[in-house]
């Protein structure tokens, strides 16, 4: 009676690829779920990014859309983890 | 032919920027340009060179939208955005926008929306190579 | 070396424009620059090509203020003006003001009040030929 | 007793060039004097810039510096006729 597990990709860009210690991950998890029960798994998996998350420090994009706590994230998806812009 | 939006290492003509802006229309009488380069000072340090790191596809995307937006929402022919990734050394160039208009107010207005909206909303990262070691800068959280 | 403010009859090079003004520090983050051209339409009109006259002296003595007012009153590093004078087609250049700056909107601002002052205190004045003959522009009274 | 008769050099430009007939005249008169007093003497002799002048549509500079009523003209000074500007 469980949802299938299925597989995301997570990005890490800049700092965060030092802190996470990669840039890329395919992440096992039961889909769908919404982006605020990712963080939560996250936070989980990489310790080193729950203050981050907790003060919002970061942007978090699904499929290269800006996403919110209530996005969607189905099979597939790509989500990345922006941390503040400093282009231009 | 190159577009008009784009990321690219290498460095750009800033005439030839320009010249495909303006050349859109022959009612172009104004054109705005903001060039972004690479100082040798930030906050105090001293800057020995520059790293650029961005997210393929969704910085260009970021970055095409700022130009539609900027076409629809200010009284302007066209716009160019280039901006550069990897490794940029001091005097460099890093960004370019280029607006073209009938009227130098709406150029001028349009192409400094632009690199503030650059700022805010496209993933790019800086990374400052300092005496001191290489930090990510973080200008807009 | 040419002069960052002048007058003359040939086109310029915008990217050269660009370098001698962006070089004068390495201190320079920002560069705004604008550029007027040649519009095929005014008030309606169709417009074959343009003539400029100047003043000699007096309007490279004015524009040679607008440049240490700048320099004086914005918190910029440099600033370059050029104007051209003679015959000029329908898609050339006509003016070009470049700005160099630590901050972006310094330069925006002192790009912006240069070209206002220079149509309003350089005696430099403009002649549209259209199918229905030349006429002096008359644009600040 | 009168001030001795001297020569100061007028120009003209853009479409005063047309108006006068030419674009540089040297004017014999009586210096020192005004710039009020000069314009005078110009209405009488360029009957066609009487009203620009009198409109104030034109600006006058002396020796390439924008000029009042009150400014001294001297002998060889450069008065310039300016239509209004219309560079950039």
């Amino acid at each position: 009676m469980t949802g299938k597990v299925d597989v995301i990709k997570l990005k890490f860009f800049a700092m965060l690829k030092g802190l996470v210690g990669r840039d890329e991950v395919d992440l096992e998890l039961t889909l769908p779920t919404t982006l605020l029960q990712l963080k939560s798994v996250i936070a989980k998996e990489y310790p080193v990014l729950t203050e981050l998350l907790e003060k919002r420090k970061l942007l978090i994009s699904v499929n290269e859309e800006l996403a919110t706590d209530s996005t969607v994230i189905k099979s597939g998806d790509e989500v990345a983890f922006l941390p503040p812009f400093s282009g231009g | 032919m190159k577009d008009l939006v784009r990321i690219q290492v290498e460095d750009f003509s800033i005439e030839e920027e320009i010249a495909r802006v303006k050349m859109t229309s022959s009612e172009t009488g104004a054109v705005a340009v903001f060039l972004g380069t690479a100082r040798d000072i930030s906050k105090g340090e001293k800057i020995m060179c520059l790293e650029f790191e961005h997210y393929p596809e969704m910085a260009e995307k970021k970055l095409r939208e700022i130009r539609t937006r900027a076409l629809d929402n200010f009284n302007i022919i066209e716009m160019g955005v280039v901006h550069r990734t990897g490794k940029i050394e001091i005097g460099e160039n890093i960004v370019l926008i280029v607006v073209s208009s009938r009227h130098r107010n709406d150029a001028f207005m349009a192409c400094e929306w632009a690199i503030s909206e650059l700022k805010r909303t496209t993933p790019i990262w800086k990374r400052e190579k300092t005496e001191n070691g290489e930090v990510w800068v973080e200008e807009h959280p």
